[in-house]
């Protein structure tokens, strides 16, 4: 890994303390940020709030399955955030598919398309858990490890194979022709 | 100033779950609406035709995430009316008390879910705080905070102990407590009223021919509770009272979310009274493995009233192993597909995250 | 059977119906295709007029598909399952978003995860799958297993645990 | 020379303490809702990652409109008086219409750009931003115009000196202190008049585009606001003060804002213009009759 300049060490630690999460319920696991977020866990406490637009996002929740359609939403989404971006995989089912390996809809591995910076496993994870990970993945900032976003710039062309060959196009057309 | 298209959702803070609106507004008038369900479609349906009668209750709680308790419910009375399995009294009360902690956990969270696109976070706060007290109870029954798999054909999965009950009876006090505050906060707030009343209204005679059930028919004046109509489980050994509203419009609609979740603190008190003492909560349905499983041929359909309103399984079995068909009910289906496209436009933009959270359009259970 | 069941067998008399008692408030009736909708009409004006589900069954076996309608009477509680069998190479079907609106959903639904024609219904445009390019996936004759294996990779483990799991325990198969 | 040296001091005190009054605002609604809450520091590390990250810009007039509404609200911010004559930097310019204006050339670069960046949601939101405008300026300035009409002056910092003599205008007009008040906090943005960046009804209305340093710059931008809104009220109604009690009351004020906005659900746009314009609007007329008839305390 490349020596980091003073600024980006600075810059790392800012970012490890003011993490914006996308406010975006890609699947089940959504169920239990509203418990994270409110009074009894109280993420903002380690100044991670909710941001309404990928815009203004650091981190984006994959909370659970992605199915081929949200999936298309999900790296619009994620090509909009503005770099640094983190990604957390959120469940089994980001990991290996879990309870869905055989659907016809739902992806296996979310690794595949976009780099992911923590898996948090279990269905579904309890809000001690993600806060952990999010406590994780502030520590793999401020080292500078986390860099999924520069992976996946390096690594453009195999993501873009990737997410072609399962969903055959990445476009989204709009549904609203009459 | 022309149309002007807007997206609303999938990735938008006003949405409840992964759904999405397709809308052109002029001004802040909605013209023209369309529903976009298909995020969350996992393919439920088939993925039970290939797993064994008992490795689905895994697979069902899934489908409805705010309140899973009604599919493993669904599921095992469809079973039991084709099998004709006759479930142990006391599991059909533990039974009763787990759906209706269900449903006053959905209903907390749907009250924090109405502060949302009001701006009222204060009451998004103490919505799931409180509802946080219910998923105590089910972690110390069940193990699992949110998916239980706790209702299995032919009764229930491990018995409740007196520890359980003293905790549900502590849980029901706090919360009768809490209801004045939350009455104060929300629903005497003036800036509220102003906001709900009078908004979205869905007369009966656009609910009946849309088939919408639970409060957004309620709302309408008539007391349309399938605990009364079709009583499943005890609901006709109880006593309990089904809040109605005349008003029809979003404000009723949250308040008898309100009303209920003291009668459901009722039920369960009840159900803790009359629940008898026994160490037998299910009957033996298979010989040797669970896998081996099988139920006779037939077909059933079986439906409660959960906290969105008539929620069914509709279970086919071919007399082998595994199900033949399962269909799900979501009872959010009418509102969340039919009810956005034609009685959204004339609102306004504000009133869509209104609509989705009043009428409680849940995503999960309309994809599957 | 409640009452408003015991009047819908009676006044289904004449469309020669087999009838199955599910339970003491279930019944199933079955009808040849061409009277069904007029059976629901006649259901609909006798009380049952809360449309609960429409869903369909493929019976691969016998060539068919079987459409189900589930229909509820609010008054006393009586559930009614309308079913008919149509033939399942050429599906094709009759709309009913005349008598209930939100079956035009119902029969989308359908349309996309089984392949049957409403005739009259012409919104048909896929409503939960996007750019799907399989035969619908609810027929029997479709393996999502394969689909999922061919298009959806898999994560490759270094230890294969079910077949760790399989000398420890022996074949699971029901 | 001096009065470049004040101005200086203004904008860093208005950074610095502002931006520490945001996080405590955060704090002080975190503990109403139960909760713990972020450090009182959260919004310097929220703006210095911001201005860290890498934006995405939409064309010129979206970047112009950003920088626009920056300088405009640093203008505005350089030339309020903290609280007295010795700390007013500009004594000769700190006109209240001055620095109206130059507060709207801020909110106008704000509306451009915003409009610039091409997303729906942004025009809604601009378009909901402008309208509440309408709604808080008028009460706002039809008690202004009274009370400058009673001291004959538009100078803040004269105004701040007859108030030492005369009374805060608090006791002198409570009813116009009252109305400017209720204009201030839709000025602030805060509930139950956040209705221009309502997230849940149109995704943060006009900053859905702001990326990485423009929504550092808004952000300070937004602080800047906050000084120049928070501190004319002090100025002209809570009777200035020295440097310490100017702050003093800047901070009861804004703890006064937050508390109420921590309570309230939002308004719709039209029932915001409704409100404005009635009961506060008519109360502002009465006040600028009572003092056109001389009958103040």
């Amino acid at each position: 890994m490349k020596e980091r300049t003073m600024w980006e060490q600075i810059a790392d630690s800012l970012r490890s303390r003011s993490l914006w999460m996308l406010h975006y319920c890609t699947g089940c696991g959504a169920m239990e940020l509203p418990p994270t977020m409110t009074a009894r866990f109280d993420m903002e406490r380690f100044g991670v709030a909710p941001m309404a637009t990928p815009r203004q996002a650091d981190i984006m929740l994959i909370t659970g399955y992605l199915n081929t359609k949200t999936l298309r939403r999900v790296i619009y989404t994620y090509e909009q955030m503005a770099d640094p971006k983190y990604v957390i995989g959120f469940g089994s089912c980001t990991i290996n598919g879990g309870i869905y390996f055989d659907s016809y809809s739902t992806i296996n591995r979310l690794d595949y398309y976009i780099p992911v910076d923590v898996y948090i496993a279990g269905c579904m994870p309890r809000p001690e858990a993600i806060l952990e990970a999010f406590n994780y993945l502030m520590e793999k900032i401020r080292k500078g490890e986390a860099d999924g976003w520069k992976r996946y710039k390096e690594n453009y062309e195999w993501y873009k194979q990737n997410q072609i060959r399962s969903l055959g196009e990445v476009y989204v057309h709009d549904e609203f022709h009459e | 100033m022309g149309e002007v298209k807007l997206f609303f959702g999938p990735n938008h803070p006003g949405m409840h779950g992964n759904f999405s609106v397709h809308m052109y507004v002029e001004g802040d008038i909605v013209k023209r609406a369309r529903p976009l369900p298909g995020f969350l479609h996992r393919g439920f349906e088939k993925l039970m035709e290939r797993r064994y009668w008992l490795s689905n209750l895994a697979l069902i709680p899934r489908i409805c995430v705010p309140e899973p308790d009604i599919n493993e419910a669904c599921y095992a009375m469809g079973i039991e009316k084709i099998a004709k399995l006759d479930v142990p009294e006391r599991a059909q009360w533990i039974r009763m008390i787990v759906l209706e902690l269900a449903r006053m956990a959905n209903h907390l969270s749907a009250i924090g879910g109405v502060g949302g696109p009001i701006g009222l976070y204060t009451a998004s706060h103490w919505g799931t705080a409180d509802r946080d007290r219910i998923l105590d109870i089910f972690e110390a029954l069940t193990g699992a905070r949110v998916y239980h798999m706790y209702i299995i054909p032919g009764g229930v999965r491990k018995n409740m102990t007196p520890q359980i009950e003293e905790m549900i009876w502590k849980v029901m006090d706090y919360i009768e407590s809490r209801l004045d505050d939350y009455e104060n906060l929300i629903f005497k707030n003036r800036i509220l009223h102003s906001r709900l009343k009078g908004r979205l209204v869905l007369t009966r005679e656009q609910a009946l021919e849309m088939g919408v059930t639970g409060v957004g028919i309620r709302a309408t004046g008539v007391e349309y509770d399938i605990r009364k109509v079709d009583p499943y489980l005890f609901y006709d050994k109880v006593e309990f009272e089904v809040p109605t509203a005349t008003d029809a419009d979003a404000f009723s609609r949250v308040y008898l979310k309100f009303k209920e979740l003291s009668q459901s603190i009722k039920i369960i008190r009840q159900a803790l009274e009359k629940m008898p003492q026994s160490d037998k909560v299910n009957v033996p349905i298979s010989k040797g493995s669970a896998l081996r499983h099988v139920v006779p041929k037939g077909m059933a359909y079986a439906h409660i009233e959960s906290a969105r309103g008539e929620f069914g399984f509709f279970v086919v079995s071919d007399g082998k192993n595994k199900p033949y068909r399962v269909a799900v009910r979501g009872a959010s289906y009418p509102q969340g597909l039919y009810g956005i496209e034609k009685y959204l436009p004339g609102t306004r933009i504000e009133d869509v995250a209104l609509w989705l959270a009043t009428m409680d359009v849940c995503a999960p259970e309309i994809d599957r | 059977m409640t009452n408003s069941m015991s009047k819908a067998v009676e006044v289904l008399k004449s469309f020669n119906p087999f009838v199955e008692e599910i339970d003491d408030r279930e019944i199933k009736i079955s009808l040849s295709n061409d009277k069904v909708i007029s059976a629901l009409d006649v259901l609909k004006s006798i009380g049952f007029s809360h449309l609960s589900l429409i869903t369909c069954v493929d019976w691969i076996d016998d060539n068919q598909f079987e459409l189900v309608y589930i229909l509820f009477n609010w008054e006393d509680g009586g559930k009614i399952l309308v079913s008919t069998r149509i033939d399942r190479s050429n599906p094709k079907f009759i709309t009913v978003k005349e008598l209930w609106p939100v079956a035009r959903f119902y029969e989308r639904e359908i349309h996309e995860f089984f392949g049957i024609e409403f005739e009259g219904n012409d919104d048909m445009r896929p409503l939960f799958l996007e750019l799907w390019d399989e035969k619908p996936p609810m027929r029997k004759d479709f393996d999502p297993s394969k689909y999922s294996k061919e298009k959806f990779p898999d994560r490759k483990y270094e230890k294969d645990v079910i077949k760790e799991a399989k000398i420890f325990r022996g074949e699971i198969n029901g | 020379m001096t009065a470049v040296y004040k101005a200086i001091l203004n904008l860093v005190i208005a950074f610095f303490f502002v931006i520490s009054l945001e996080g405590i605002a955060r704090k002080i609604t975190a503990r109403i809702q139960r909760r713990i809450g972020p450090p009182w520091y959260q919004n310097f590390i929220d703006i210095f990652k911001a201005l860290s990250k890498h934006p995405f810009s939409n064309g010129w007039i979206f970047d112009f409109g950003v920088l626009m509404a920056l300088g405009g609200a640093i203008a505005t911010a350089a030339i309020i008086p903290m609280g007295s004559t010795f700390w007013t930097p500009f004594p000769n310019t700190d006109n209240f219409f001055v620095i109206m204006y130059l507060f709207a050339v801020g909110s106008l670069g704000m509306a451009m750009g915003m409009v610039g960046s091409g997303s729906p949601w942004s025009a809604i939101g601009v378009s909901r931003a402008l309208t509440q405008m309408l709604g808080y300026e008028l009460p706002y300035l039809v008690v202004m115009s009274s009370v400058m009409y009673m001291y004959k002056t538009s100078s803040i910092h004269l105004l701040i000196e007859k108030q030492a003599t005369n009374g805060w205008n608090l006791y002198v007009m409570p009813i116009g202190a009252i109305v400017a008040f209720i204009s201030l906090i839709g000025m602030l943005g805060k509930k139950p008049f956040d209705i221009a960046v309502a997230p849940a009804e149109i995704a943060s209305g006009p900053m859905a585009e702001l990326s990485g340093k423009y929504m550092g710059l808004l952000q300070i931008m937004h602080a800047f606001s906050i000084f120049v809104e928070v501190g004319l009220f002090v100025d002209l109604f809570l009777g200035g003060g020295s440097l310490g009690w100017f702050l003093v009351k800047f901070i009861v004020v804004w703890v006064l804002a937050t508390l109420i906005s921590s309570v309230l659900p939002r308004f719709r746009i039209e029932q915001m213009l409704k409100f404005y314009w009635g009961v506060p609007l008519g109360l502002a007329f009465l006040n600028a009759l009572f003092v056109l008839l001389g009958w103040t305390f």
